[in-house]
């Protein structure tokens, strides 16, 4: 009965799963020319594994009833919100991929799968209740990426991307994983309920801080926070845009979602053990994103540079420690995964005469007259990843800053705040770029159909009218925010 | 005592090895270093009283991946001479911070609470049952508390097997391959062509 | 008094005009901008005829949870109305301006100031803190753009420095109002305006609204965006800049600053007397050394706006009620001297003072029309800028004989730098050939300069047309603020009338005031 | 029977090692891959030797996964490194900096 | 009394449809409706000043409309007439009624005309809404709408620099003043609580004793108002310090000298210490105070007088002169000495100035004494409204006989000084009757210099030019002029439109002192002033007891100055150039006008311009930019660099910051 729950309860994966075998038969027999129809089946599993993942989320689960394979995994409303996240940009990609690799004749039909079996890893993270689950899922989602990152196997760059990112992933991983042994050894459990019983609200062991700091630094690898992210711009450049677009969306939901719950979760009662450390982290992070994308003249790299300062803010809403923080920081995920799709639709959409990438913001001067949708739509995703209102943008900042001032953290909120004029700069350098210079002429050809509607899409809910979702958004992640908070 | 003395031995044969490990010029003799230093950390495991894991660190370390180390050592074939020695320029930066990481986790973990380990003593989930062996067990848990990690690590080895393979298999274009469906589909006709051509005039194939 | 929401009316009128024109050619764009402009316009009358002078302190309140955190709030009282009319007024003569000099993507230029307009108007009746907020910052978008795109040369720079300078500026005023609704566990203005915040953090939360407004008004030392930003933005785009934008500063200050934050305004009351006549001595005397005509207009600007901030900081009625006919003076005037400019730059291209020179001789029109409007700037009586200047400096003698000599001096100063551009441009011979060949104005131009030059000496002559809506609502403020009112320097101590005056006056209890 | 202490002592002395191999040589990238081998060994080395002290089987347990999961993260990094090398010609660790700035 | 309506908006409704009309409404309409509307006021003020000398009417105000209401500061645009304002709208609307037409004549030859008469008329409705002001801010309307006027009119010839230099610091140095008036107007807000003018005076005798904070010392409340209003009075009237402006604004056409820069605007000053007078004798010091001033103006300036060479500086720097004698009549106490000095220097300074524009008329434009002489026989009719202003400034007269205007009231006020016998007073009369002699002297001297002597005329320009455009092609001219001094240039009398206000203004010169001195100066005028000023029954007792030495005193000085002049400039014209010689430095000294525009130059505009230029360029651009805005770009450009620089691209180095962090870290834990 209790196995059959848990099955119940991890149906999302298993579907993933066990399509991910099947379409592995069918890329076996049917070759790199199924690859497009593979990839539209996985889009479809990806659909249907976030339909199984809904119920959680909209009927407000949490505690016990959710927990699955002994306490190892929690399928809370928490985890539903972030796996539809995660399942969102693991579909854009699916969508927006072909078309690319196509062009360089390089679509595999293994791609989808890779996706598949990612975000299969991605959803145990988010779901991960013990430090052995965490750890399975992250390298289940790490080692795809790795792959995905070298995808591009003529082209230097995404070897070289691929070498880095499994370089700098692995020593992450066993920082990480030194961290998870020092933790076992001094609570003597890897399961976070267990830890956070063990650990109580007390002093914490000496030996317990650093297990909890050698994970955090291991997860702030992840999440690509300063000063971890020196992997980030470099893969980000070197990666096939569509699987950069993947990273900056779908792993970054699911590792600040696994961040959240150790932090706030496992570690739940020692919050003053880790909110110093977050919050350098955060202001480091927004800085360095800030002052490196500054210097970039290469939009993926710049948007990395994006996601490293973007993540600095998100991690305010975590140093809050409260369930406003955690409920601004899924807002503020949900937000910037669309700003990301947005953006990297957007990348892909610039190509010269040859159908080569223009990826120099030099060569996008006065796009807003060759391609005035394009430009428009960039335009709406810089202001609103600045986080300039009227864009939906501002209401993530927003809703960060405001529970950091709940939390008593002023000082903190304005520093950040502050800074964040800094990365306003280089927002606006690229709309400077496309409005205010000169046209080249660069950018030429047509765009897909699919991601020009992607774009409207999410320059739609980026625009404004976004506000009109604060509430659906803010119930969501509220609820989300609020099973997080709800312990066994 | 003979187990101290075995436990000073592993240590420090598996610590020499694994720095010639990073320091062997060679990476042939780095990986058969390597090979050392697992050898000797499987002995540490069964001193420890973990014969499992140390049985599986040697099958599958020293039997497969440290194999596979070699095998793509040798496979890749590089020009060893040009490879340039010495040391990178932040190199003492680097160690420093490494020593002092040591030197925080020594006195953190031991010398802060007075000599030994702090550790709590809240029972883990994975009390050792009576009466089993150490692999028994592991069996019986791994099996039961463990399944979904157990399945999903299945998941791991495929992503890593189909990871390696759309990564490193490529269509070679200077050998052939025999396509079999391609020779029993073929048709005379497709061969042979009967022309009668006109006198004083060529044949155009 | 009608249940008919007019304020949403008007901020959708310009957002539909904006999108209508983002999607058409030039002449479409225009055209549809005016007629959405003209329709602000006509429902700007509308609500100022129905407003209830002396009524409730907030009129044609609407509300709607749209959101989650804050709500969709407006409603204005008799300050924001005129904020408001004076933004209905100018925008047409806006989009006027534009006519025939954007020439070059004309339909986006048209929706950044129609989506410009909405938000300026959003501004200034919105009742939600947020809501305000968001419409506060978000007019540096277009305005970026507007700078960006059909500015002059050295645009980025500008662009650049206006939004960043600003943005820095509120960004801090964001977290204060995070604490602030926390702390009073609403966003309505009207409540927080009642709100007794804790009197050590109203000295924080005073400063970060200050670092917003006084980057907004633009205050000594942090105006330095200001003139760069006239100078390199088109007409149309200084006039709105310093017409509505700079007002939004005097807007907070009267809004949020003094009412919330009373005490902490009294406290920091000499540190903006202080910055006030820095800005006035030092604009001022910057502004006569200009050779470029709106880089001395901007500069005017900051001069102008400090005699508003010392008028403000008076906490008495003359100080308020000066400082707003100056804001809305300004508005127009300033405008107007842009739009003068403007009409030069339009037919010679240049800013240049030294390019021009006796005008008064082809265009006699506008020499009557650039006359009145330096007059009204100087503050001569009989123009709008008298009116409020008189006010203000009234108001702050009260409080400090020497900030009002002080601020004073900016009268003689003024008069300096604006007859000497006046001299520069209009008189003298006309050493170009090109300069005198300029015709006088047209049918359009006229068009734009007439309703200004009625407007200016309107309130002139008439303020009361301006004031009477505002009383009620600055005697709010002045009961507000009397609690934390500082003591003047300038008090009397006399010996005769009124005894029971004499005697508080004597002890120091009892203000200037009390010996009337 | 060992002290739990002299097993971490241990443990910590091969993962400094295995970090210090990550960035004290220029010249190989294998060897890189090698000292993240090493970095793993020095974990399982604590999970085994917490487990023990403990009787507690979860460590060794968690030191297989480990060890799995190790092994099939050795195969990607070698086709990662082997794809790399085909591409440049070298895995000298000075080389991989194309992408900078 | 509606009638004050029509006076004082008349002359605004022709200014806007003579303004606004300009070119298109043509020259002559527009002089038509400005003259017509100004004569029409002129009409009825007379009887109005007519009924207050009859003493039967009495103080009216006419509120027009709301101006503002702030709180408990309310004041209105209303119309006052009583004694005072009666005196000077019959000043202001004869002598501009006169000057309009005058410059009929003068302005002949000006296509912009219009807009000259338009300017005039609306400095006509200026003055007027100054004069009838019954709150201190309407007055300061017309204070400023008159400083307005005056500026275009100065600056009328705009093409010329010096005229629109002129304009400027004229408008510039008034509101020096204007800033003591302004702040004086907020003082006696705060210490009254209203700025109605009737109010205060009301209510001035309570400030006794009090005291008032200002600039963070206290002093005498009636003492700091007084000095500020008065400082406002000093820049309209061109008392010493702020003086400089007058003889620059004689850029403007010679009519505008006549209106506004003698006979109305700059007695502006005077009018207003007069209206205050109840204030001010609440305070001895600012009493003394503008005594002070006035004394020292009126030597001051008659010093300048003597040797300036510019026959409208001339007057000009008299009309500083006289203004100084209607201040320290004021501030020894005889306001109605002030006022009624005020009255008839409005004559025969107005007459003096179109005289002057009459002989520089006749000159073609030559306003340089030293090329005039020998003039009577050719402009005999102007040389007679000279002499008739002459006469009058100088004072000639004999007592309880006849006297010309200035006779009357400028005795009256030397005796009054001397009466009061303060020290002050006794200064202020020293003072007064050195200024005579002087007067007296250069008055002379204007006059031998013009009309009497050889002509001189070909050593002018002017004339040159005068005589090549008007025999230029014909060689006629060239051996005619050579010997005789006149370069064959004939002088014209002035057309009858010129000389119509000359005579009327000379009627007014002659007669004015002898008619009006009984109603102004007797111990009856008290019925006349009906409290509209303080009238000092006592300073005139005192007047009439000084010693008879006194009482010839200035008779005795104006024929002194009248004989050395006559001997200078007349029999031995060697002795000026003689006199010059020897005293150079003192002659320099009185020509460069005691050096104040140098030392103004040096004190005030050039460091204004070094410090606008400081405050940009080292403020603006090099302090506050730079370490500012473009400070911070600097720092984020360098923090940018820096985290590019640490993006090396080599796994190692990427590593080590991982390292970095991983360390600080724990040691931060450790530390902590």
């Amino acid at each position: 009965m209790d196995f059959l729950h848990s099955m119940a309860a991890v149906s999302a994966e298993e579907l993933l799963s066990s399509a991910a075998l099947v379409l592995l038969l069918w890329a076996a027999w049917g070759g790199d020319k199924a690859a497009r129809a593979i990839s539209v089946a996985a889009f479809a599993v990806l659909v249907a594994a976030a339909a199984l993942a809904l119920p959680a989320l909209t009927a407000g689960a949490g505690g016990k009833a959710a927990l699955a394979f002994d306490g190892h995994l929690k399928m809370d409303a928490f985890a539903a919100f972030a796996k539809l996240l995660i399942y969102l940009g693991a579909g854009v990609t699916l969508v927006i991929a072909p078309p690319f690799f196509d062009r360089f004749k390089a679509m595999r039909a293994e791609f989808p799968l890779l996706i598949l079996l990612a975000a299969l890893g991605m959803g145990i993270m988010v779901s991960a209740n013990d430090m052995l689950t965490l750890y399975i899922g992250l390298e289940l989602n790490s080692l795809a990426a790795y792959v995905l990152a070298a995808l591009l196997r003529a082209d230097g760059r995404s070897a070289e991307a691929g070498l880095k990112y499994f370089v700098l992933g692995s020593l992450a991983s066993g920082m990480l994983l030194y961290g998870i042994s020092l933790t076992y050894g001094f609570t003597g459990t890897t399961s976070f309920d267990g830890i956070r019983a063990v650990l109580g609200t007390g002093p914490l062991s000496v030996g317990a801080t650093f297990g909890l700091v050698f994970v955090l630094i291991g997860l702030g690898f992840k999440i690509s926070a300063a000063p971890m992210h020196m992997w980030t711009p470099d893969v980000y450049e070197g990666a096939p845009a569509p699987v950069t677009a993947f990273f900056a969306t779908a792993p970054k939901v699911a590792a600040l979602a696994l961040l959240m719950r150790v932090c706030l979760d496992a570690f739940g009662g020692q919050v003053f053990a880790w909110k110093q450390i977050v919050i350098c982290a955060s202001l480091l992070s927004i800085l360095w994103g800030a002052f490196g994308a500054i210097g970039q003249d290469n939009i993926k790299r710049l948007l990395a540079y994006s996601s490293i300062n973007n993540v600095g803010f998100m991690l305010i809403g975590l140093a809050a420690g409260t369930a406003a923080g955690a409920s601004a920081m899924l807002v503020y995920l949900a937000i910037y995964v669309v700003s990301s799709v947005a953006a990297f639709v957007i990348v892909l959409q610039l190509r010269d005469a040859n159908g080569d990438a223009v990826e120099s913001i030099a060569d996008m001067a006065g796009l807003s007259r060759t391609r005035p949708g394009l430009a428009a739509g960039l335009a709406i995703v810089m202001f609103s990843l600045a986080g300039i209102p009227p864009l939906f943008g501002f209401w993530g900042k927003f809703l960060v800053f405001q529970a950091a001032v709940q939390a008593h953290m002023v000082v903190l909120a304005g520093l950040g705040i502050a800074a964040s004029v800094i990365g306003a700069f280089y927002y606006l350098k690229v709309v400077k770029v496309l409005y205010f210079d000169e046209a080249t002429d660069k950018v030429q050809g047509p765009g897909e159909f699919a991601n020009t509607v992607l774009l409207v899409a999410s320059s739609l809910f980026l625009s404004p009218l976004g506000y009109l979702l604060t509430r659906w958004l803010g119930a969501l992640a509220g609820t989300a925010a609020a099973s997080l908070f709800r312990f066994g | 005592m003979i187990q101290a003395i075995a436990f000073y031995l592993f240590a420090t044969l598996m610590i020499f090895s694994g720095a010639v490990t990073i320091l062997a010029r060679n990476p042939v003799h780095s990986v058969l270093w390597l090979i050392l230093a697992f050898f000797n950390a499987a002995g540490l495991m069964v001193l420890a009283g973990a014969e499992f894991i140390a049985m599986l660190l040697v099958i599958v370390y020293v039997g497969a991946v440290a194999v596979l180390f070699l095998f793509v050592v040798m496979m890749l074939d590089i020009d060893f001479s040009e490879l340039r020695a010495g040391f990178i320029r932040n190199a003492p930066l680097g160690v420093v911070l490494a020593v002092v990481l040591f030197v925080e986790l020594f006195v953190g973990i031991l010398v802060r609470s007075a000599g030994g380990l702090d550790i709590s003593q809240a029972p883990g989930a994975g009390a050792v049952p009576d009466g089993l062996s150490n692999t028994a067990a592991i069996g019986a848990l791994l099996y039961t508390h463990y399944l979904f990690e157990f399945e999903a690590a299945g998941m791991i080895l495929l992503v890593a097997m189909i990871g390696a393979i759309v990564l490193t298999h490529r269509q070679r274009s200077d050998t052939r391959g025999q396509n079999v469906s391609h020779q029993v589909a073929r048709r005379p006709e497709d061969a042979t062509v009967n022309v009668k051509p006109e006198i004083g005039k060529g044949v155009t194939l | 008094m009608t249940s008919f929401p007019i304020l949403s009316l008007m901020l959708l009128v310009p957002l539909v005009g904006a999108v209508i024109s983002l999607m058409s050619g030039r002449e479409t764009a225009r055209m549809v901008a005016l007629c959405a402009t003209l329709i602000d316009l006509a429902l700007g009358i509308v609500l100022w005829a129905h407003y209830d002078i002396g009524g409730a302190q907030w009129q044609f309140q609407e509300h709607a949870d749209l959101f989650a955190g804050f709500s969709w709030k407006l409603g204005i009282d008799g300050i924001a109305l005129m904020l408001i009319a004076l933004t209905v007024f100018l925008m047409p003569i806006c989009i006027g301006a534009s006519w025939t000099a954007i020439e070059k993507r004309a339909g986006e230029y048209y929706a950044a100031f129609l989506f410009m307009e909405t938000l300026m108007i959003g501004v200034f009746t919105a009742q939600d803190l947020f809501l305000f907020y968001i419409m506060f910052e978000a007019g540096l978008i277009p305005m970026y753009l507007i700078i960006g795109i059909w500015g002059g040369a050295e645009r980025i720079y500008a662009s650049y420095k206006f939004f960043l300078y600003t943005l820095l500026g509120s960004v801090l005023m964001l977290i204060a109002m995070f604490w602030m609704v926390n702390e009073a566990g609403t966003t309505d203005i009207p409540t927080l305006m009642q709100y007794d915040f804790p009197v050590q953090a109203q000295t924080w939360l005073f400063l970060a609204f200050f670092a917003s407004f006084a980057v907004k008004m633009p205050m000594w030392p942090v105006h330095t965006w200001l003139p760069d930003a006239h100078v390199q933005a088109p007409t149309a785009g200084s006039v709105i800049l310093a017409g509505v934008l700079l007002k939004m500063g005097g807007y907070g200050f009267i809004r949020f600053s003094l009412p919330m934050f009373p005490v902490a305004s009294a406290h920091f009351a000499p540190m903006v007397w202080g910055l006030s006549i820095a800005a006035v001595v030092i604009t001022s005397l910057i502004a006569l050394v200009q050779n470029d005509m709106k880089k001395l207009i901007a500069y005017s600007s900051v001069a102008h706006m400090a005699i508003v901030t010392v008028g403000l900081f008076a906490f008495n009625r003359q100080g308020l009620e000066g400082s707003m006919v100056v804001m809305l003076s300004h508005g127009l005037v300033a405008g107007a001297l842009f739009l003068a400019v403007g009409v030069i730059y339009d037919r010679l291209h240049t800013r240049e003072i030294a390019r021009y020179g006796g005008l008064a001789i082809n265009m006699p029109y506008y020499a009557l029309f650039f006359l009145l409007f330096t007059m009204a700037s100087i503050g001569l009586p009989g123009t709008s800028g008298f009116v409020g200047e008189f006010l203000s400096l009234l108001g702050i003698y009260q409080q400090s004989s020497l900030i009002a000599l002080i601020s004073t001096t900016g009268i003689i100063l003024g008069a300096a730098y604006m007859l000497y551009l006046y001299r520069r441009v209009v008189f003298g011979v006309q050493v170009h050939a090109d300069t005198a060949a300029m015709p006088d104005l047209d049918a359009r131009e006229w068009a734009m300069m007439v309703p200004l030059a009625v407007a200016v000496l309107w309130m002139g002559v008439y303020p009361e047309t301006f004031m009477a809506p505002m009383r009620k609502d600055i005697g709010t403020l002045e009961a507000r603020v009397a609690i934390a009112k500082p003591r003047g320097d300038a008090d009397v101590k006399t010996v005769s009338r009124k005894a029971a005056a004499t005697a508080a006056v004597a002890l120091g209890a009892a203000r200037v005031g009390g010996v009337k | 029977m060992i002290g739990i202490g002299h097993y971490v002592v241990v443990s910590a002395i091969l993962f400094v090692l295995g970090v210090l191999g990550i960035f004290l040589n220029r010249k190989n990238v294998i060897i890189i891959l090698m000292a993240i081998e090493l970095i793993l060994l020095a974990v399982n080395l604590n999970f085994v030797a917490f487990s023990a002290h403990r009787h507690d089987l979860v460590g060794q347990i968690f030191a297989m996964f480990v060890l799995t999961v190790a092994a099939g993260e050795a195969a990607i990094g070698l086709a990662i490194l082997v794809i790399y090398f085909r591409g440049r010609g070298t895995i000298a660790v000075d080389d991989v900096n194309r992408m900078k700035g | 009394m509606s009638s004050i309506l029509i006076i004082v908006f008349a002359p605004l409704v022709a200014a806007i449809i003579a303004g606004l009309g300009n070119k298109r409404l043509g020259a002559m309409p527009a002089k038509l409706i400005t003259t017509g509307a100004l004569f029409a006021s002129c009409v009825l003020s007379w009887p109005i000043f007519i009924a207050f000398l009859g003493g039967h009417a009495e103080t009216s105000v006419t509120p027009v409309l709301n101006w503002v209401t702030s709180g408990d500061l309310k004041f209105a645009w209303a119309l006052q007439v009583d004694a005072l304002t009666a005196v000077m709208l019959v000043v202001v609307t004869s002598v501009s009624a006169l000057v309009h037409l005058y410059s009929w004549g003068y302005m002949s030859e000006e296509p912009d005309c219009p807009r000259f008469f338009a300017y005039l008329s609306l400095f006509t409705f200026a003055m007027l809404m100054l004069v009838t002001a019954n709150n201190l801010v309407q007055m300061f309307f017309g204070w400023e709408g008159v400083g307005l006027a005056s500026y275009l009119l100065i600056g009328f010839w705009f093409r010329k620099p010096s005229a629109n230099a002129a304009a400027m610091k004229a408008f510039v140095v008034n509101r020096v003043g204007d800033l003591g008036f302004m702040l004086g107007i907020f003082g006696t807000f705060l210490v009254f609580g209203t700025v109605s003018i009737p109010q205060i005076l009301h209510d001035a005798p309570g400030l006794a004793g009090s005291t008032i904070g200002f600039l963070g010392y206290r002093f005498d409340t009636a003492t700091v108002l007084c000095i500020l209003l008065f400082i406002g009075a000093m820049g309209k009237s061109a008392q010493l310090g702020l003086h400089t402006w007058l003889p620059d604004a004689m850029e403007g056409p010679t009519p505008v000298s006549a209106l506004i820069h003698a006979a109305t605007m700059v007695t502006a000053g005077v009018f207003m210490v007069c209206r205050l007078s109840p204030l001010f004798e609440q305070s001895p010091a600012a009493l003394t105070f503008v005594t002070v001033i006035g004394a020292s103006t009126c030597f001051f300036a008659a010093t300048i007088g003597t040797t300036q060479t510019d026959i409208k500086r001339v007057i000009a720097y008299s009309t500083c002169s006289q203004l100084g004698y209607m201040f320290f009549a004021a501030g020894v106490g005889a306001y109605g000495a002030a006022m009624f000095h005020l009255f008839t220097h409005a004559f025969f300074k107005a007459l003096l100035f179109l005289g002057a524009g009459s002989v520089i008329h006749a000159m073609h434009h030559e306003q340089d004494m030293r090329y005039y002489g020998g003039l009577w026989k050719k402009i005999p009719l102007t040389f007679a409204a000279m002499m008739a202003g002459t006469l009058a400034i100088t004072g000639v007269g004999i007592d309880d006989v006849f006297g010309f205007a200035g006779f009357y009231s400028k005795d009256a006020i030397l005796e009054a000084a001397f009466a009061r016998g303060t020290q002050v007073g006794t200064f202020a009369f020293a003072m007064g009757i050195f200024a005579a002699l002087l007067t007296s002297f250069y008055s002379w001297r204007l006059i031998y210099l013009t009309f009497f002597g050889t002509p001189r005329w070909d050593q002018s320009e002017h004339i040159q030019h005068a005589v090549h455009d008007a025999h230029g092609h014909d060689d006629h001219g060239h051996h005619a002029h050579a010997h005789d001094g006149t370069a064959g240039y004939h002088p014209h009398e002035s057309p009858l439109n010129m000389l119509v206000p000359l005579g009327v203004l000379s009627m007014g010169a002659v007669f004015a002192g002898f008619v009006f001195a009984p109603a102004f100066l007797s111990e009856g005028s008290g019925t006349f002033w009906k409290g509209a000023l303080v009238f000092n029954e006592s300073v005139l007792h005192a007047m009439h007891g000084v010693p008879e030495m006194v009482k010839w005193a200035p008779f005795g000085v104006m024929v002194a100055g009248l004989l050395i002049a006559t001997y200078a400039y007349l029999i031995n014209p060697a002795l000026p150039g003689a006199f010059t010689a020897r005293f150079g430095f003192l002659y320099r000294f009185l020509l460069n006008k005691w050096y104040f525009d140098e030392a103004y130059d040096a004190l005030f505009v050039r460091p204004a311009m070094a410090l606008g230029r400081l405050f940009w360029k080292v403020g603006d651009v090099g302090v506050i930019d730079r370490f500012g805005p473009n400070g911070a770009a600097w720092v984020v450009s360098l923090a940018s660099r820096g985290a590019v620089r640490l993006q090396s691209g080599y796994l190692y180095s990427y590593a080590l910051v991982m390292l970095v962090g991983l360390v600080g870290a724990i040691s931060w834990v450790i530390a902590r």
